[in-house]
């Protein structure tokens, strides 16, 4: 078994003995999750430092056959692209599952579900063949069904069964894409990489549908605009630990597929789609921005900021060259550690005060130093500020779109004074002003949160002031897929 | 006629059935049990007997039948499910043990009119094993002869079943008139002759109603959620998924292979109703409350599910359906196995009853939404891959790629409401938190149906190879 | 008399019967004219067979299966609608909707 | 002549009496005429020349349907039959469809038109036995387990104490 | 020497995190530590600016490590010094040098105190990574994180409502001109390849940039410029920031972070110098702005926003040098003014930290409590005026013979602004510190400061006084700064001396005026604010400009309201609710609607599928005959397409 099985197989055997834990003993349960999500953690990190960051094939391949019928294979592999996000699911995972140790009822079920929500999503980043691919995920849907769902807040049946719609309608077109693209093939295969080479090949009008049966499906998951009304309320809805993972690694999905094989493999469709890429992501950026600055409530102000946020990702993809897909890239990363931390960090208060009503706080920096300033670094991250994660990616994408879009650019660069604007606005509500008495009975952060929080801040920082170490393993590959394109 | 051996497993269930019958009046009330025994092992036997012919290849073929590898996938399933089907009998309550007997026996023959009409050549043939089954289940849909639904159902089942029957046998006169004949062996020879004659054509829609009624394809499906939700559970278990799987075995049999392909001017009308099918049948489940009903419309959807395949009706779309077939066996038959225990302890087929499920049996309610994802076709179970397979099938044919699509759709759609259970099961609170329990028979039947549930999808290849195998059939 | 005739006389039948089965408030009317929609296809056979087809006997041997087919169904009718008579006191099809939606 | 003769009366005395099944108020009514009307179509069957059908229709149908039917209705049937409308509301679409379906028929009668009988009718009964025991065992065989399913199903419910 | 500059940001950056974490364990709560690093930074730029005039070190130094790698491009971490970078240095440390000595005076016994020095040490590192960089990516991250270290010491008293709002719009006006910087810098990117400040001057001089790309840049980028140094009409966030404690406001908003635009500008000198579009740009918005911040301050009560304004029209003055092709001249106002404004900051910072009070009505009088803050700041006042000898004479001067040079308009505007400055501030020193205390009990309580803060008081004054006069021997300061490319026009003979003659004279009258005006005459300024109310009711709306952009402000939230409502309502519901109305409609036909379905329908394709659903359900009826007349009906469909075709 090569390393990417047995990272993807880690969790799942974590997930089936936790289900064979009797769900009196919440103890023993949550102490296996964290075991096996700190081992997958350990794999990944391995597999990081045991990448070759100098070769852009496909690395650690392994290719078992498993439907010859349809000639479909386990075939998993990475590249600079899904090795990045193979760690970063792994890290937040593993600290989502930390925090959510203060989750007090069916312990039991909330693990086995999480457990196997990261069987899914690695192995979203890891599958090579499209039908594997395929399958994980849908894999994450269902744990992420019930994990919203069970555990979720007051809207959270109609928010759970609005996101399994939502993704699974566009997974299922994606298939429809997927199917199209094997019979098309000669001969017949799932094989990504064999896709890649012949996707080029089809005639225009055919890739065109295939690409927008593929993109709904991926633009769902970002979520791109118009598809985006699922993840405030998923978002809101989720208990907090579910948010990171949804925010941090899910919506990477959707781009991540994008860049890994409609991009490539669809040459001809790609051009085609570039000048509606491009205003989708105008109307993320902005309209994402706006439409957090209208929000009350701390978490959805957050979660549309996502929205936002994705939106710079896709502008990145705009760009078609190296510095933006570079950006798009980084951005996915620094996203899901910056929104990351920040739901975390909502939680915290929420698991407090039980409110998440921005009025409804005031001058809490003046009582809890530590997390007001944990929150304002990754508020500031989550802004751009430079000499932390948020910029440079933000920064590259900008850059990499400026030189094809310089006008859809300008136009962009207004999301960027409207999320500083709100998170600003935000923060001088929460944390600064006179004290609200109400609060003085609340702790600052504790040791369980910080324990999730900090990592997270401390890489925001790392990434920053040395982008290089992300940077690093992405380019070489980014500029081997991009010149794939052209 | 010594080619009549490869009959054997059919007359053996036959006889089996008529044994059991007569046993039944002879075997004390206490002990009635022992009679689903009895055809469970018989049924079993048959199945083993089924599989032995295939492994041996022992093929051939009558002046009215065939006995093809297609026909053995179907008589295969037919009994897998016989089997399911009265081990889930055992412990069904509202069978009187005095019935057992006619009950079992009924059953066996409903099973031995599906292996006839799995490799039916003949429209006579045809139209005989039809009846027979149809027969054996108008009875056993009103088995519960106290309850005025289960009455009320078989009543509805046979007066829709005249009907069709009436129509079909017309349209048989029909094809007779147009073609000399009701054999399907000689007919291929022929078929360039009448293809425009208005009786053919005729007789050819008449003989799908027939069809459609028995699959519940919409417009003919009316009785289906009224006979399912009267019927015995076990019997709406054999019903949605043995009567119609073997009458759709049948049917890609006449419309998908023995008929040319261009020869059938009805492939768009069939088309069509597949669309209506899997849409009315999702759009109307979503309004149940009663998991019977629920999975009744469930079980109309699916049914226009593998009808894309039959539409396509290439080799690939043939597989697609047979695959499905399995899938939609296992599937189908394990969700009603754990409707019947749920049932058994709440004593109600209503919704409510799954409230907080999965904090009084966890193991249950996984084991349900497994088969509930299955159904929706959610990967990595079998489902998806026979969806799969048929949406490859539409995707191939470029020709049918707007069923794909509405596949596609609704399964969304079918979604919300086969996770409206889910959603009872887990995020709902129930007053009663005592545990469920499960009897081994269905314990089993779940267990069996669960694993394959799961293994089929993970570890297609062995289904689908031996569905390859069965694709070609003899005409 | 030409083929046309008789299949005319089958052709009126079937939809007397069909008219029948539509419209019959009586459980037990609808059977029979279920029967009558039988009759008919059975006339199609024999003419067909004396007309078109007359070497054979196949449409004969049809006529004689649906007959016997014909029967069994009418027994089975019957006993249902005795089934039903003694729970829903009605020979009313109409009576009979406690299952629908 | 007679040929025609005996075709116009035969007819209308299966489409009258078919009529009386369908609309007759009174179902004892409905259930004579019943047998009237298959009693009608076995003359048919007698003038196509079909001497075993027709015998088994005057002994399966004539003689054990309708009278089966007859019995039922003796049971079943109540005085208020009469008073009570017979005919429910979906009549006119009812009449509009039978008219589609006979429009449809007379298409098919259309395509079949003229064609004369070819030759005078042979006694069957032999052939259709050798037949039936021949290439028809198996659906011959396979019927009376048809009919042995629909004999239990009938004594299933049939039981005076059905517990 | 100058291989370790580098080491400066970087130990600033060490410093602010050692006194976050460590700091209450260190001698002052860590204060000691950012005071050591920057006391050793100001003598490393000290020596360096010896050497440099010395001619012993050659010029420009460059270094750099790669930083990381982007789709074939080399970001690098570096240092880029050369006389400009030097300057710029020399004032970055000496001002914070002094200003967090001073601080521990003024600040002695908040509670934050700890947390202030960690902000100043950052701020120094960030404004240190400014000056010193070597590429315009890092030099727009310092710049953002300088404006970040401005926004937490603005709202450093965050309890004040006032101040958390003041930081806010600081932070968020900033950033609006940085968007122009991000697409200027865009545009230069795309148009020399590079971010690396030597390569692009190189590209400029070389004349491989196009002029339309290096105006679009330049003006771009000048909005960034303009947001950081406060220039119309972004200049509005600077006298709000007041509400931070005056060394911040000395250090940050006076002498070196309001200077970063002007040290951008002149970093950039050789792109700006390829468009004359872009550089009239410059100086007309640095006129304007010099003008119209100059004004404001005449009507203005509060000490310290006069003197805010006071910076925002200097630095104004600075922007027109660099416009009309002042290099040097702007350069050298930038450095004096950073000693003399830091001067008049501490020194207002000193009176209110004795009467607790900003505003001038209040105070009066205090020359005799607080002799050395009177004095120093009269020094300051004088320097800032332009009397001779003192700093500001020298540097203005220059400006203004760089205005007449380039066209006399300019001049004309520098002129009264010149003028404006020289009253404005005599009223301020006379309000201040003479007539009659106005508040007997604040006055009574007012007291001289302690020595931390009346030393660098006294050292700054020392500066002013002499700064402008070393400078300017031997043209030291000219051979240090100087552009050595082409302008991109001529410019006009100008006699230097009549030009300081005029100038010094005007600034003495006014001043004159001034002091006569309200230490004689206070009736005179009070009956000219009843005359002329309608231009001391725009001077005190600030042009409306504040309005102005809170209307823009208020346009952003109604907008933000009405997409989110468009998100809400729309995308998620109405085109839903509509359905749902539908829907309601049809399910009046039957009794039951479950309330799940009606949530459930609040999607719109849901409720459409629920309605059909609710359709294709009616079918069944449970009538067994209704279902036998459907399947006749499809039959006869059948037929009716069998037969039709």
């Amino acid at each position: 078994m090569s390393l990417l099985s047995l990272i993807v197989v880690t969790p799942l055997i974590g997930a089936l003995l936790i289900l064979a834990i009797p769900g009196t003993r919440t103890k023993l349960i949550q102490g296996v999750a964290l075991v096996f999500s700190a081992l997958t953690l350990l794999l990944t990190g391995y597999l990081y430092a045991a990448f070759d960051k100098t070769v852009v094939l496909m690395q650690f391949v392994e290719k078992l056959s498993w439907i010859p019928a349809f000639n479909i294979n386990y075939c998993v592999g990475v590249d600079g692209l899904s090795v990045a996000l193979v760690t970063l699911t792994g890290l937040l995972t593993m600290l989502a599952i930390i925090y959510s140790f203060n989750i007090t009822v069916r312990i039991k079920e909330f693990f086995f579900w999480f457990l196997l929500l990261e069987v899914g999503m690695l192995g979203v980043f890891v599958a090579l063949d499209f039908f594997l691919f395929y399958v994980f995920w849908e894999l994450t849907l269902v744990p992420m069904y019930f994990l919203i769902g069970v555990w979720g807040g007051p809207k959270k049946e109609y928010a759970a069964i609005k996101f399994f719609l939502f993704t699974l309608f566009g997974s299922l077109l994606m298939l429809l894409g997927i199917l199209a693209l094997y019979f098309n093939s000669m001969p017949h295969t799932f094989d990504m990489m064999e896709l890649i080479k012949q996707g080029s090949l089809l005639p225009r009008a055919m890739q065109i549908w295939i690409f927008l049966a593929l993109y709904v499906g991926f633009a769902i998951k970002i979520p791109a605009f118009p598809f985006h009304t699922w993840l405030p309320l998923a978002h809101v809805e989720a208990p907090t630990g579910v948010s990171v993972i949804l925010a941090g690694v899910m919506l990477k999905m959707g781009t991540y597929g994008i860049m890994r094989f409609s991009f490539p493999a669809l040459p001809e469709a790609t051009k085609w789609f570039m000048p509606f890429l491009i205003v989708i992501a105008i109307i993320n950026i902005v309209y994402g921005a706006f439409c957090a600055m209208a929000q009350k409530d701390l978490k959805k102000m957050v979660a549309y900021s996502s929205v936002n946020h994705m939106g710079y990702c896709m502008l990145g993809m705009t760009a078609m060259s190296g510095i933006g897909w570079n950006g798009a890239v980084l951005q996915m990363i620094t996203h899901g550690l910056i929104t990351g931390s920040l739901f975390f960090l909502v939680g915290v208060i929420y698991d407090r005060a039980h409110t998440r009503d921005i009025d409804a706080f005031g001058g809490l920096a003046a009582k809890f130093p530590v997390y007001a300033g944990l929150m304002i670094i990754q508020v500031m991250a989550s802004l751009g500020l430079p000499g932390l994660a948020g910029f440079v990616g933000e920064f590259l994408c900008f850059l990499g779109a400026f030189n094809v879009w310089p006008y859809y650019v300008a136009v962009g660069t207004i999301g960027i004074l409207v999320t500083a604007a709100f998170f600003l606005r935000m923060i001088e509500k929460v944390f600064l002003g006179p004290f609200n008495e109400k609060w003085a009975a609340l702790k600052d952060i504790g040791f369980r949160e910080m324990v999730a929080i900090v990592p997270l801040v401390l890489l925001t920082v790392i990434i920053g002031v040395w982008p290089k170490f992300c940077l690093d393993l992405i380019d070489p590959t980014i500029t081997y897929l991009v010149g794939m394109i052209k | 006629m010594s080619n009549l051996i490869l009959l054997n497993p059919e007359i053996i269930l036959a006889c089996a059935g008529l044994l059991i019958l007569l046993a039944g009046a002879f075997i004390g009330e206490s002990r009635a049990k022992l009679l689903f025994h009895l055809g469970t092992i018989s049924a079993a036997a048959v199945l083993g007997m089924v599989v032995t012919q295939a492994v041996m290849a022992a093929y051939g073929n009558g002046t009215m039948w065939v006995l093809d590898p297609a026909a053995q996938l179907f008589k295969f399933i037919i009994l897998l499910a016989t089997v399911f089907t009265l081990l889930l009998s055992v412990n069904y309550h509202a069978i009187q043990p005095r019935h057992v007997g006619t009950y079992t026996a009924l059953v066996l023959w409903a099973s031995c009119g599906m292996m006839f009409l799995s490799g039916a050549m003949d429209l006579i043939y045809l139209l005989i094993s039809l009846e027979l089954i149809s027969i054996s289940c108008f009875i056993l849909t009103g088995f519960e002869q106290k309850n005025p639904r289960s009455a009320e159902g078989a009543i509805k089942y046979f007066l829709m079943g005249g009907l069709s029957t009436a129509v079909t046998i017309y349209g048989i006169s029909l094809f007779y008139g147009a073609t000399g004949t009701t054999n399907l062996f000689n007919y291929v020879s022929s078929v360039d002759l009448h293809f425009n004659d208005p009786a053919y054509i005729m007789g050819m829609l008449f003989i799908l109603v027939g069809f459609g009624f028995k699959i519940s394809m919409v417009p003919f499906h009316f009785w289906a959620p009224d006979a399912y939700e009267g019927a015995p559970t076990p019997i709406t278990a054999y019903l949605s998924v043995a009567s119609k799987l073997a009458a759709l075995g049948a049917m890609m049999r006449i419309f998908a292979s023995v008929i040319p392909h261009y020869a059938i001017s009805s492939t768009l009308v069939i088309a069509v109703l597949a669309a209506l099918t899997m849409t009315v049948g999702n759009l109307t489940a979503l309004f149940q409350t009663n998991v019977k009903r629920l999975l009744a419309y469930s079980s109309i959807a699916q049914a226009g599910y593998m009808l894309i395949g039959l539409v396509v009706a290439d080799p690939i779309g043939r597989e697609s359906v047979f695959f499905y077939a399995l899938a939609y066996l296992v599937t189908n038959m394990g969700a009603f196995a754990v409707a019947m225990v749920v049932a058994g302890k709440t004593g109600s087929y209503e919704l409510d009853a799954y409230d907080g499920l999965a904090r009084r049996s966890l193991g249950l309610s996984i084991v349900m939404v497994m088969f509930l994802l299955s159904l929706a076709g959610i990967p990595p179970l079998v489902g998806f891959v026979g969806k799969f397979y048929l949406f490859a099938s539409a995707v191939n044919s470029h020709t049918y790629l707007w069923l794909a699509v509405l596949g596609v759709v609704n399964s969304v759609v079918s979604v919300y409401y086969y996770m409206n259970i889910a959603r009872r099961m887990f995020f709902s609170e129930s007053k009663d938190v005592s545990a469920v329990e499960t009897d081994i028979y269905t314990a089993g039947v779940i267990f069996v149906t669960s694993a394959a549930t799961l293994l089929m999808g993970l570890l297609p290849e062995t289904f689908m190879r031996i569905v390859k195998g069965c694709v070609s059939f003899h005409s | 008399m030409t083929l046309s005739y008789y299949l005319a006389l089958s052709g009126l039948l079937f939809t007397i019967g069909l008219f029948g089965v539509l419209t019959r408030r009586n459980v037990i009317g609808i059977l029979m004219s279920i029967e009558l929609m039988l009759n008919a296809a059975n006339i199609n056979f024999v003419a067909f067979n004396r007309f078109l087809y007359p070497g054979q006997y196949a449409g004969q041997l049809n006529a004689i299966f649906i007959i016997t087919l014909a029967a069994a169904e009418v027994v089975v009718g019957l006993a249902l609608v005795m089934a039903i008579y003694k729970n829903i006191k009605s020979v009313y099809v109409e009576d009979y909707n406690i299952l629908k939606g | 002549m007679t040929e025609t003769i005996i075709f116009y009366m035969l007819t209308a005395v299966i489409l009258l009496s078919a009529l009386g099944v369908v609309l007759l108020p009174g179902l004892m009514h409905s259930a004579l005429c019943l047998g009237l009307c298959l009693a009608g179509v076995a003359g048919i069957f007698a003038s196509l020349g079909s001497d075993f059908v027709f015998a088994a229709q005057i002994l399966v149908y004539v003689g054990g349907i309708a009278v089966l039917i007859l019995f039922v209705v003796l049971l079943a049937g109540s005085a208020s039959d009469k008073i009570v409308r017979q005919v429910n509301d979906q009549w006119l679409p009812s009449l509009l469809i039978c008219a589609a379906f006979f429009w449809a028929f007379l298409k098919i009668t259309g395509y079949f038109s003229g064609i004369p009988a070819a030759a005078a009718p042979s006694p069957s009964v032999r052939a259709i036995a050798a037949l039936m025991l021949g290439d028809y065992a198996v659906p011959f065989e396979l019927i009376s387990v048809v009919l042995l399913a629909s004999m239990t199903g009938a004594v299933l419910f049939g039981r005076r104490k059905a517990q | 020497m100058l291989e370790y500059v580098y080491i400066l940001p970087l130990l600033s950056f060490a410093v602010a995190g050692l006194i976050l974490a460590f700091g209450r364990w260190l001698p002052l709560k860590g204060a000691s530590a950012g005071i050591l690093v920057a006391a050793w930074g100001f003598s490393q730029g000290l020596m360096l600016f010896v050497k440099a005039i010395q001619g012993t070190i050659t010029l420009p130094y460059e270094m750099s490590i790669p930083w990381f790698s982007f789709g074939g491009n080399q970001a690098t971490l570096g240092v880029y010094v050369d006389g400009l970078t030097i300057a710029m240095l020399i004032v970055v440390t000496a001002v914070s040098l002094l200003v967090q000595i001073y601080s521990t005076g003024y600040m002695h016994g908040d509670p934050r105190f700890k947390r202030f020095y960690c902000y100043l040490s950052l701020f120094t590192a960030s404004m240190l990574g400014v000056t010193l960089t070597n590429n315009m990516m890092v030099f727009f991250m310092c710049w953002e994180l300088v404006g970040v270290c401005s926004y937490l010491l603005i709202g450093f008293w965050f309890e004040k409502q006032s101040a958390a709002y003041a930081g806010k719009k600081a932070f968020i006006t900033t950033k609006l001109g940085d968007l122009g910087f991000l697409v200027g810098l865009m545009v230069l990117f795309y148009a020399t390849g590079t971010f690396e400040i030597s390569k692009i001057q190189e590209l400029a001089h070389a004349g491989m940039i196009p002029a339309a790309a290096a105006g679009a840049a330049g003006i771009l980028m000048f909005l960034g410029a303009a947001g950081k140094s406060a220039q119309f009409p972004l200049f509005i966030w600077l006298p709000d920031a007041m509400e931070g404690p005056s060394p911040v406001s000395a250090l940050i908003h006076a002498a070196t972070m309001v200077a970063a635009g002007v040290y951008m500008v002149a970093r950039l000198y050789a792109v700006y110098a390829l468009s004359p579009i872009a550089m009239d740009t410059v100086a007309w918005t640095g006129a304007i702005t010099a003008f119209m911040a100059a004004s404001l301050a005449l009507t203005c009560f509060d000490l310290k926003r006069v003197l805010a304004f006071s910076t925002v029209s200097q630095l104004g003055y600075m922007m027109m040098a660099l416009g009309v092709g002042g290099f040097t001249a702007g350069m050298f106002h930038l450095t004096t003014h950073a000693y003399f404004k830091a001067l008049l900051f501490l020194a207002a910072g000193s009176v209110i930290h004795a009467v607790h009070t900003n505003d001038m009505r209040e105070m009066g009088g205090l020359r005799h409590k607080m002799p050395i803050t009177y004095i120093t700041f009269l020094l300051g006042t004088l320097a800032l005026c332009g009397i001779p000898p003192f700093a500001g004479y020298f540097s203005k001067d220059e400006v203004l013979a760089a205005a007449l040079a380039r066209n006399p308009v300019l001049f004309a505007i520098g002129a009264m602004a010149a003028a404006m400055t020289a009253f404005y501030m005599a009223r301020a020193l006379v309000m201040t510190f003479h007539g009659k205390p106005k508040d007997a009990h604040k006055h009574d309580h007012a007291h001289e400061s302690p020595a931390v803060m009346t030393g660098p008081l006294i050292l700054l004054g020392a500066v002013s006084v002499v700064s402008g006069f070393v400078l300017t021997r031997h043209e030291m300061f000219e051979h240090l700064v100087n552009f050595e490319g082409a302008l991109p026009f001529e410019l006009h003979h100008v006699n230097h001396s009549a030009v300081a003659l005029f100038s010094s004279i005007v600034a003495a009258l006014s001043m004159s005026l001034g002091v006569w005006l309200y230490k004689a005459r206070p009736d005179i300024p009070a009956a000219c604010r009843e005359t002329f109310s309608p231009i001391v009711n725009m001077l005190e709306k600030r042009y409306w400009l504040d309005a102005f952009f809170l209307k823009l402000v208020d346009i952003g939230d109604s907008l933000s309201r009405f997409m989110f409502s468009f998100d809400f309502n729309f995308l998620d519901q109405i085109a839903i609710d509509g359905w749902a109305w539908l829907t309601l409609k049809l399910s009046k036909i039957q009794g039951w609607l479950d309330d799940h379905v009606v949530d459930a329908a609040l999607n719109a394709t849901g409720t459409i599928t629920m309605s059909a659903g609710r359709m294709a359900r009616l079918a069944q009826t449970g009538l067994v005959q209704n279902y036998l007349l459907f399947v006749a009906i499809a039959v006869s469909i059948f037929a009716a397409i069998a037969f039709a075709g």
